[in-house]
């Protein structure tokens, strides 16, 4: 039956969209979360989420507690960063970013004084029974970013639920990167949390109901999130098929609801909201404890990893010091990646410190990596076939390549959610998603640009504009002098004149 | 060192790594792997024919691959590119020109043809992936329009070890020199006798009736080209490449669609004029041509749609060519053709892209329904 | 034989058997000059097309009621010739005139067009034959459909060319020449079709 | 303008064929043989002399608004006295040209070199010019006959004798080493050697452009590191 | 006027005059046409003399030299043809008023089209020539009955009616006489059974043929 | 003959009407491509090009005698613009290289003597006679007029720094 059945599946099934990744998740998936204690150093990036970098309110040798706030929001998007440990500020500077480009970015170094000692912390007491703004503000008093990678500040999207009205809070459980098991963990751990912050949160953006969408490959967490739910009626657990990106915020509602959210426009605007289920458990930390978001859980996995696992991690620990606590690495990882392997981000150095998006650290062996020379496109249509979302990665990736940008949007570009299908299934192992990354980023470039272009032409006219006011009132000037002058003269001349007259020879 | 990792300190970091974007890992075929799989496809219809055409057939094989390497390695020196024989596609070439040739051709169509199709019909475009025809048909076509007499002569199956068949060393002759071969050994090809005899106005049963045995036999014990004696071994070859999911079923079936339905259609209204659908289907490159190389992925559309129109399309023109046209088989032309209008229909066939219409506009945000329960 | 079915096949004879462009050699300049996009080639296909059209009936009777009466077959390519400049820029005025949307995308087209030999050559061609009226202008039509598809798939191969990794020596033209070459190859599969 | 220059700008720089990519359906119809091509090259460049001159001279006298019109009757006239001399005095050669010698009148480059020369330049001048741009013609359009006619019909200015008269006799030779390859005379032939001339072109060039950076740097040239 | 405003003549301002276009387009039309009614007078009669020399190559082709002294292109005879509701245009040849031969078209469908040739019969019924006028066979294979390209269709003079006889008029293939090109048989067998309907005709025909008047 | 000639000239004649009456109808007034192309350009005639100003710049790459890239203050952004507008392909590599620059004042040299005030296009000096000048960021164009006023060197052009935010991802296919 199996050859015929080989042979006729393709006949029969319906293309779907998304790849089948090796998961790789086990052993570590079946690792209980382990704490790491407080490394000697932390690094507490300023921009550790999307929107304006936080403003440092601590000075340099100044003592703080865990759970203090060291720098503040600034502006509508930003959220404030708390210190994860107790100990002192030794710097406030550039330190290398756990970004593939090797730029540095603001930091807060901390040194921890191994006290781990909390400052005071205070819960909301029923809240319930408060008004949403309320949670929304606790929310981002705490600093929660959304924990699913995308790092958007938690408030404003519950801020938003309040603004276009939402029917359905979806939590999002998939976990579809291969390697990654943390979010499996907490939900089979501290299920009832998770559900705790989704009620929080339903309350928070005034939902109907709430969907939990887990992928079938993660029995137990399902089991654990099905006896916590018991007893919340409009709290449902949805079992979602594992394929990847099933966890990518669109292809989730799809497979939820059956929505299929507009181009260009956001779930809320059809009235749904996508949160990680690590999101609703720090928001429920936050508002039940008054514990800000100081640690996540992260998984260390890879080859090269001697003991993989997932570990409770405090933000600003070196990577170095991970790894380090996790029995460190086995030979020279071909790559470390911060992240899944589909959408991770390379990271320069080992000595860069985790943010609150970072789900995971890989230390990928050079086989996992199977890093191959690209070759030519072979039009193979592959890439095609897996895009979840229905675009043509070869044809947009032929125009990249010949600058031929505009034509790439007129593609789809930027309906790319850069899942990284397309690349992963290329025979050719074209490295398409560098591709239209580079692509955005021109093309955000020139939109910078071309604002600055205006911009100058303002300032230009403006400055012509003064110079022209500026000769006019001198002329005015000169032309109410010289009047002046003139009539001076004319009186000078009527009075010599007249004094003429009178004194005339006589 | 000051506590803090800043870039200043990368001289005490072990070496960077090379900058690379998502993903990290690889899941897909190679595309050497991709081309060996056709070729393991082609295999048993390949070895198939060897034993039917004995030793000139294998010789023209082996100088018709052998053309292609070379043609492809010398435009690659010429152009200064690294050697690229290793993904397999120049020597696929070859194995699919060489099953679309006479199998006693001489030497020198072999080579001639290997060139053409690596030289016009692939690198002076760049290479792999960048032509716009496919090079085995771009090659056979200008073969049979340049030289009509020689790629017209079929000989008729002389299975290796059989008395008539020449050994090895009568077989070099015959590739060396191209003797004209006696009427004894040519033969026409299905579709090349019932054409003729029509032209001649005997109908086609007549033609069938009054043929040589040669013309057709299920067991592939008849005159014609590689590719198109061993027609069993080439529809499992096919199926294996869909089961393996090198390619996928759109084209396959759209270009024996193309073939059958106006066959059925002119079977039915004139058996005396136009051959059955099961004698289009099994004769001619109609198999290899569906499976292998309508299939070829550069020169076809890469969408469903796309590839459903591109195979019937090429599926009626084989039809209308063969039953209509100037030559006995049409599958290079229609190929050919269907080539030339795949960019126009991947412009017109462009998958819907998720939250917009097919014209491309964003889709209507659907109202919230905020009353009603779970 | 219907009068459909001939009319069809007549169609189908200038359009694909006997191609202007590929088998016939005429208009090669707008094909090579005017096929860098699709968009563009359109264009230009039905702005030609349109013309050969309304030439073909125009030269048709010029020749029946003017020239062929009075002896003056030698003032053929001058009448004709100035009929079509006359055409080209009267069609170019009502498009303006009428729509300026379509003047915008066809307009740049139009002076090209009376330089593109596949008209005079149609309507010379036309007059050889010795046509009757509707043969006339269903010829030219035919043909000028042949030219419109020959350039839309032309445009269409050379957009995706403009993409691919052509070798120095062989980038823009030549490489245009090779892909007509073979363009010119498989419009040969049409020979002895209709006959 | 000297005249060496024009000489240099009609035969390579900016031959009609190979640079400006215009007169191409003579160039392709006409060229199944080295002697066609040669005819009808010479056809050409009668025309674009007289009509150089003609338009050259009248230049002052026309206004912009029925230049062309103008310049388009001076040209069918001109062309249709060709027409009718070949019929009555090279009648085989008419035969063979047919069509294409009337079509000289919409040959782009006629009209392309009126309006881009002749207008704007002195008789002498436009003269030359005209003369060059043909002589430039004629050479592309023989040289292509000549490649395809070797290939496609292993013969050299076949029919010579035959289409420009007994004198040219001289030219014809038949090739015996083989039988040629029916396409090159055929419309594909055409086009492909073209191509192939073309790309020869751009070769030379690309070389003589690299050569000439070669010398002109003392340091060695970069290689092709990551092209 | 604006000339008349001005006293220094200007040529640009007679350029922008509404009537100047008009003016100068007539004017080089009429230089144009006067120069082509010319030239069409100087060739006229040249013109006539090659395209009736180009007829007269034609027929003798298939007729042998000096057969004939009479203008073959007047002397025509219209018979009915062979497909329904058309004549055949016959030409007779004649020597000193006797008639040396009959000279007709006759067409077969070949491989690809239609092939036409032209043929000469001599009185007695035997074939003095054919050629091909118009074919449209696959270049290299069917062409060989150009005779440019193969002596092949000269195989037919002297031949007739009764030599060879009936069933041997065919090609070698069919058990005839006539030799057919290597993978090209159809076009050889087109041929021979045109010229045989020929001669067919012309033996039908040959009293009224025989008979005509000049 | 004669209606040979007639005929001819009657249908000059009427051709001419024609012909002339269409353009005088259809005339086209002046080139209003320049006018389109200097509506691009940033308007801060700070002469980089080398023209004189942005009106300059724009008739002569409206003309073709310059490239659509040889404003450094319009750079990629303005340079794919104006390649949009007249249809042309350009080479943007060239405008990759030089980068953005901005003015900066070293505070210890600076003399405060406010000739570069003057000499900026942009306004985009701040400081008062004897005081140290300051650049705000926003507003240079890094056209280098304030450098050569300074007659203590105290001003210099910088390369932009690259912040993460305005990082780019190497385009594979030159990589
Ligand atoms: C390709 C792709 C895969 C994703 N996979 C996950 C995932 O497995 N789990 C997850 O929580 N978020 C995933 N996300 C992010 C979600 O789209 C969404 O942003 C997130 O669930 C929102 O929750 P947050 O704001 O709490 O982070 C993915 C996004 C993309 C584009
Ligand atoms: C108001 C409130 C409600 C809670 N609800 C739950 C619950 O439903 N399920 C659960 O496992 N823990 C619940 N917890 C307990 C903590 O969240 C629990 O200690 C946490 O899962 C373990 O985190 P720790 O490692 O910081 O102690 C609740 C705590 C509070 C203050
Ligand atoms: C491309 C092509 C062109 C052909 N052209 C001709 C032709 O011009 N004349 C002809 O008689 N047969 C032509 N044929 C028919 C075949 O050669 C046919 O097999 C042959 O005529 C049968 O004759 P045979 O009995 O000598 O093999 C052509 C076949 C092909 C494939
Ligand atoms: C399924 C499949 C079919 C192919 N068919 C052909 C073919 O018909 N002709 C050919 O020259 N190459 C074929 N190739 C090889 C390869 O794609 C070809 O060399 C490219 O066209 C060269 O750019 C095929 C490859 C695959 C994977
Ligand atoms: S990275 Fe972009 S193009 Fe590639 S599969 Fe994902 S969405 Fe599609
Ligand atoms: S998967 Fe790679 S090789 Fe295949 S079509 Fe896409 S980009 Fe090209
Ligand atoms: S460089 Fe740019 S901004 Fe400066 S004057 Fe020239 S065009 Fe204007
Ligand atoms: S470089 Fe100097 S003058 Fe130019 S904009 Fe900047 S500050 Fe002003
Ligand atoms: S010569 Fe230019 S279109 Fe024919």
């Amino acid at each position: 039956m199996g050859f015929l059945d080989k042979i006729f599946r393709p006949l029969t099934r319906s293309e779907p969209w998304g790849v089948h990744p090796d998961e790789r998740k086990r052993p570590a998936s079946e690792t209980p979360i382990r704490r790491l204690p407080p490394p000697p150093l932390l690094y507490l990036p300023l921009s550790q989420h999307v929107g304006a970098a936080a403003e440092p309110i601590v000075r340099i040798g100044q003592k703080v507690l865990k759970g203090e706030c060291v720098a503040t929001a600034k502006g509508n998007i930003s959220a404030p960063v708390h210190a994860p440990t107790s100990g002192e500020i030794v710097a406030i500077g550039p330190i290398t970013a756990p970004h593939p480009s090797r730029l540095e970015m603001m930091a807060i170094t901390l040194r921890s004084d191994m006290e781990d000692r909390w400052a005071p912390l205070e819960g909301l007491a029923d809240p319930l029974a408060r008004a949403p703004e309320e949670l929304a503000r606790r929310v981002a008093e705490a600093g929660i970013v959304g924990l699913g990678g995308a790092t958007f500040p938690a408030s404003v999207k519950l801020g938003l639920g309040h603004r276009s009205r939402i029917r359905t809070l979806i939590l999002n459980g998939s976990e579809c990167e291969p390697y990654l098991s943390c979010d499996d963990r907490l939900m089979r751990e501290r299920a009832g949390g998770v559900i705790r912050g989704a009620v929080l949160m339903r309350h928070a953006t005034g939902a109907r109901e709430v969907r939990i969408g887990i992928e079938d490959n993660k029995p137990e967490a399902i089991a654990a999130m099905r006896a916590a739910v018991d007893g919340h009626a409009d709290v449902q657990v949805c079992v979602v098929p594992a394929r990847y990106p099933m966890g990518s915020d669109r292809q989730l509602i799809i497979e939820l609801t059956g929505i299929e959210v507009p181009a260009e426009s956001r779930a809320a605007d059809v009235g749904v909201l996508v949160h990680n289920v690590g999101t609703a458990f720090a928001i429920h930390q936050a508002i039940d404890l008054g514990r800000p978001l100081v640690s996540r859980l992260m998984t260390l996995n890879g080859e090269a990893l001697a003991q993989p696992g997932n570990y409770e991690v405090l933000v600003g620990t070196l990577v170095e010091d991970l790894l380090a606590f996790a029995g460190g690495v086995r030979g020279e990882p071909a790559r470390l990646v911060m992240g899944g392997p589909m959408m991770g981000l390379l990271l320069p150095s080992a000595k860069v410190p985790v943010v609150k998006g970072c789900s995971g650290i890989l230390a990928l062996s050079a086989t996992e990596v199977a890093r191959d020379e690209p070759g030519p496109c072979i039009r193979c249509g592959s890439c095609t076939r897996a895009c979840p979302v229905g675009l043509l990665p070869l044809e947009m990736n032929a125009r990249i390549a010949n600058a031929a940008l505009d034509a790439a949007v007129a593609l789809g570009l930027h309906d790319c959610i850069g899942c990284g299908c397309c690349a992963w299934v290329c025979p050719s192992r074209i490295p398409l998603v560098q591709a239209f990354n580079h692509a955005k980023g021109e093309l955000a470039a020139h939109e910078r640009d071309k604002k600055r272009t205006d911009a100058t032409r303002r300032m230009a006219e403006a400055r012509s504009e003064r110079l022209e006011r500026e000769a006019r009132e001198k002329a005015e000037a000169a032309a109410r002098r010289a009047a002046e002058r003139k009539a001076q003269k004319a009186r000078e001349a009527a009075e010599s004149a007249a004094s003429n007259s009178e004194g005339a020879p006589a | 060192m000051s506590p803090v990792p800043t870039s200043a300190d990368d001289g005490a970091l072990p070496a960077l790594p090379t900058l690379a974007a998502s993903p990290h890992a690889h899941g897909g075929m190679s595309v050497a792997q991709v081309m060996q799989r056709v070729m393991l496809a082609l295999a048993p219809a390949t070895l198939f024919g060897f034993w039917l055409f004995g030793w000139p057939a294998i010789n023209l094989f082996a100088v018709t691959i052998g053309a292609c390497l070379l043609a492809e390695r010398f435009c690659e020196r010429l152009m200064g590119r690294t050697s690229s024989l290793g993904d397999g596609s120049a020597l696929l070439t070859g194995w699919l020109l060489a099953l679309s040739l006479p199998p006693w051709a001489p030497a020198w169509i072999g080579l001639l043809g290997g060139f053409i199709a690596i030289v016009v019909g692939k690198q002076v475009f760049g290479g792999l992936g960048q032509n716009l025809f496919n090079p085995a048909m771009v090659a056979r076509v200008a073969l049979l329009v340049s030289f009509p007499v020689v790629m017209t002569q079929w000989v008729v199956p002389q299975p290796l070890f059989s008395a008539d068949a020449p050994g090895f060393i009568d077989s070099l002759r015959i590739t060396a020199e191209a003797p004209a071969h006696p009427d004894a050994v040519t033969s026409a090809s299905l579709l090349g006798h019932s054409k003729t005899e029509l032209a001649r106005g005997i109908t086609i049963p007549e033609a069938l009736a009054s043929g040589p045995q040669t013309l057709f036999d299920w067991t592939g014990l008849r005159t014609g080209s590689l590719g198109e004696t061993g027609t069993l071994l080439v529809l499992a070859g096919g199926l294996y490449l869909l089961a393996s999911g090198i390619i996928r079923w759109h084209i396959p079936a759209a270009v024996l669609a193309g073939i059958a339905l106006p066959a059925l259609v002119g079977h039915a209204a004139d058996p005396a004029r136009y051959l059955s659908a099961t004698q289009h289907l099994l004769s001619g490159a109609a198999l290899l041509g569906a499976f292998f190389i309508a299939t070829d992925y550069v020169t076809s559309p890469n969408t469903p749609a796309g590839q459903l129109i591109f195979g019937f399309g090429i599926g009626i023109l084989t039809w209308i060519i063969r039953s209509w046209g100037g030559y006995p088989e049409g599958m290079a032309f229609a190929v050919l053709l269907m080539n030339a209008l795949t960019p126009v229909i991947d412009r017109y066939c462009r998958p819907r892209i998720l939250g917009r219409r097919r014209d491309g506009r964003a889709l209507e945000p659907t109202p919230i329904d905020n009353t009603g329960g779970a | 034989m219907t009068a459909t079915t001939e009319i069809l096949l007549l169609l189908l004879s200038t359009a694909l058997v006997n191609n202007v462009v590929l088998v016939k050699f005429l208009g090669l300049c707008p094909v090579m000059g005017v096929s860098k996009s699709m968009d563009a080639a359109l264009g230009m296909g039905l702005a030609t097309t349109f013309v050969i059209t309304l030439a073909s009936a125009l030269c048709w009777m010029l020749d029946r009621w003017l020239l062929a009466p009075f002896e003056l077959g030698f003032l053929r390519i001058l009448c004709f010739i100035l009929v079509i400049a006359a055409a080209v820029q009267f069609v170019e005025m009502v498009i303006k005139k009428t729509s300026p949307a379509l003047y915008q995308s066809l307009g740049i087209y139009l002076p090209l067009i009376t330089t593109n030999c596949a008209v005079l050559g149609l309507a010379l061609l036309n007059v050889q034959q010795s046509f009757g009226f509707m043969k006339s202008v269903l010829y030219g039509f035919g043909s000028a459909l042949g030219f419109t598809l020959v350039l839309l798939v032309f445009a269409g191969l050379r957009e995706r060319l403009a993409l691919a990794r052509v070798p120095a020596a062989f980038d823009g033209a030549p490489s245009a020449f090779v892909t007509i070459s073979l363009l010119s190859l498989t419009f040969m599969g049409f020979s002895g079709l209709i006959s | 303008m000297n005249a060496a220059k024009l000489m240099r700008d009609g035969l390579w720089d900016n031959n009609v064929v190979f640079a400006q990519l215009l007169a191409m359906c003579p160039a392709m119809a006409v060229t199944t043989s080295a002697t066609n091509g040669l005819g009808m090259g010479l056809a050409t460049t009668a025309v674009l002399i007289v009509s150089n001159i003609l338009v050259a001279s009248i230049r002052h006298v026309v206004s912009a608004q029925v230049r062309i019109p103008v310049f388009v009757v001076l040209i069918a006239t001109l062309v249709t006295i060709i027409d009718l001399v070949l019929n009555a005095w090279l009648h085989e050669l008419y035969k063979v040209l047919g069509l294409f010698i009337a079509l000289i009148v919409v040959n782009c480059a006629i009209l392309g070199r009126a309006e881009a020369f002749a207008v704007r330049n002195p008789v002498p001048a436009a003269a030359i010019d005209g003369l060059a741009m043909g002589v430039g013609f004629t050479a592309a359009l023989t040289v292509i006959g000549l490649i395809r006619e070797i290939l496609g019909s292993a013969t050299v200015f076949a029919q010579a004798s035959a289409l420009l008269g007994s004198h040219f006799a001289f030219l014809e030779m038949k090739i015996d080493a083989w039988n040629g390859a029916l396409l090159m005379i055929l419309p594909p032939g055409g086009f492909a050697v073209l191509a192939f001339l073309l790309a020869g072109k751009r070769a030379w060039e690309l070389k003589r452009r690299q050569t000439a950076r070669a010398s002109e740097s003392h340091c060695s040239v970069p290689g092709p590191a990551s092209a | 006027m604006g000339t008349d405003q001005s006293p220094g003549f200007s040529l640009d301002a007679l350029r922008d005059r509404l009537a100047y276009q008009p003016l100068l387009l007539g004017g080089v039309a009429l230089v144009a046409g006067t120069a082509l009614t010319l030239a069409n007078n100087a060739t006229r009669a040249p013109i006539a003399a090659a395209e009736a020399h180009d007829t007269q190559m034609t027929l003798a082709q298939v007729l042998p030299a000096g057969s004939a002294d009479n203008d073959l292109l007047r002397d025509v005879l219209e018979l009915p043809s062979p497909a329904a509701g058309s004549t055949r245009r016959i030409h007779i040849a004649r020597k000193a008023g006797v008639v040396t031969g009959a000279v007709f078209n006759v067409s077969e469908r070949g491989y690809a089209g239609e092939i036409r040739l032209l043929m000469a019969v001599d009185p007695a019924g035997r074939v003095l020539g054919v050629r091909v006028l118009k074919h449209t066979e696959t270049p290299g294979l069917g062409d060989k009955i150009e005779i440019a390209r193969n002596p092949w269709i000269t195989s037919f003079s002297g031949r007739s009616l009764g030599d060879p006889t009936a069933d041997k008029w065919a090609v070698r293939k069919d058990g005839g006489i006539y030799d057919s090109f290597a993978g090209a048989t159809i076009t050889p067998r087109a041929v021979v059974k045109a010229v045989k309907g020929g001669l067919d005709y012309f033996a039908a025909h040959r009293n009224e043929i025989l008979g005509a008047q000049p | 003959m004669l209606v040979a000639v007639s005929s001819l000239t009657v249908l000059g004649a009427v051709l001419g009407v024609l012909l002339g009456f269409a353009s005088r109808r259809f005339h086209v007034e002046g080139n209003p491509v320049v006018a389109e192309v200097e509506a691009l350009m940033p308007g801060s005639n700070c002469g980089q090009c080398g023209f004189p100003g942005c009106a300059g710049a724009a008739a002569a790459i409206a003309g073709g005698e310059a490239p659509a890239t040889c404003c450094p203050p319009g750079g990629k952004a303005l340079a794919q613009s104006i390649a949009a507008r007249l249809g042309l392909d350009i080479d943007l590599s060239a405008v990759a290289d030089a980068g953005p620059q901005l003015a900066v004042v070293t505070e210890d040299i600076c003399i405060g003597c406010c000739r570069c005030i003057k000499a900026c296009p942009t306004d985009a000096i701040l400081g008062g006679a004897k005081q140290i000048h300051a650049v705000l960021h926003e507003a240079c164009t890094g056209c280098g007029n304030c450098v050569e006023r300074c007659p203590t060197e105290a001003i210099g052009l910088k390369p932009v720094p690259l912040t993460l935010q305005h990082w780019v991802w190497p385009n594979p296919a030159r990589a």
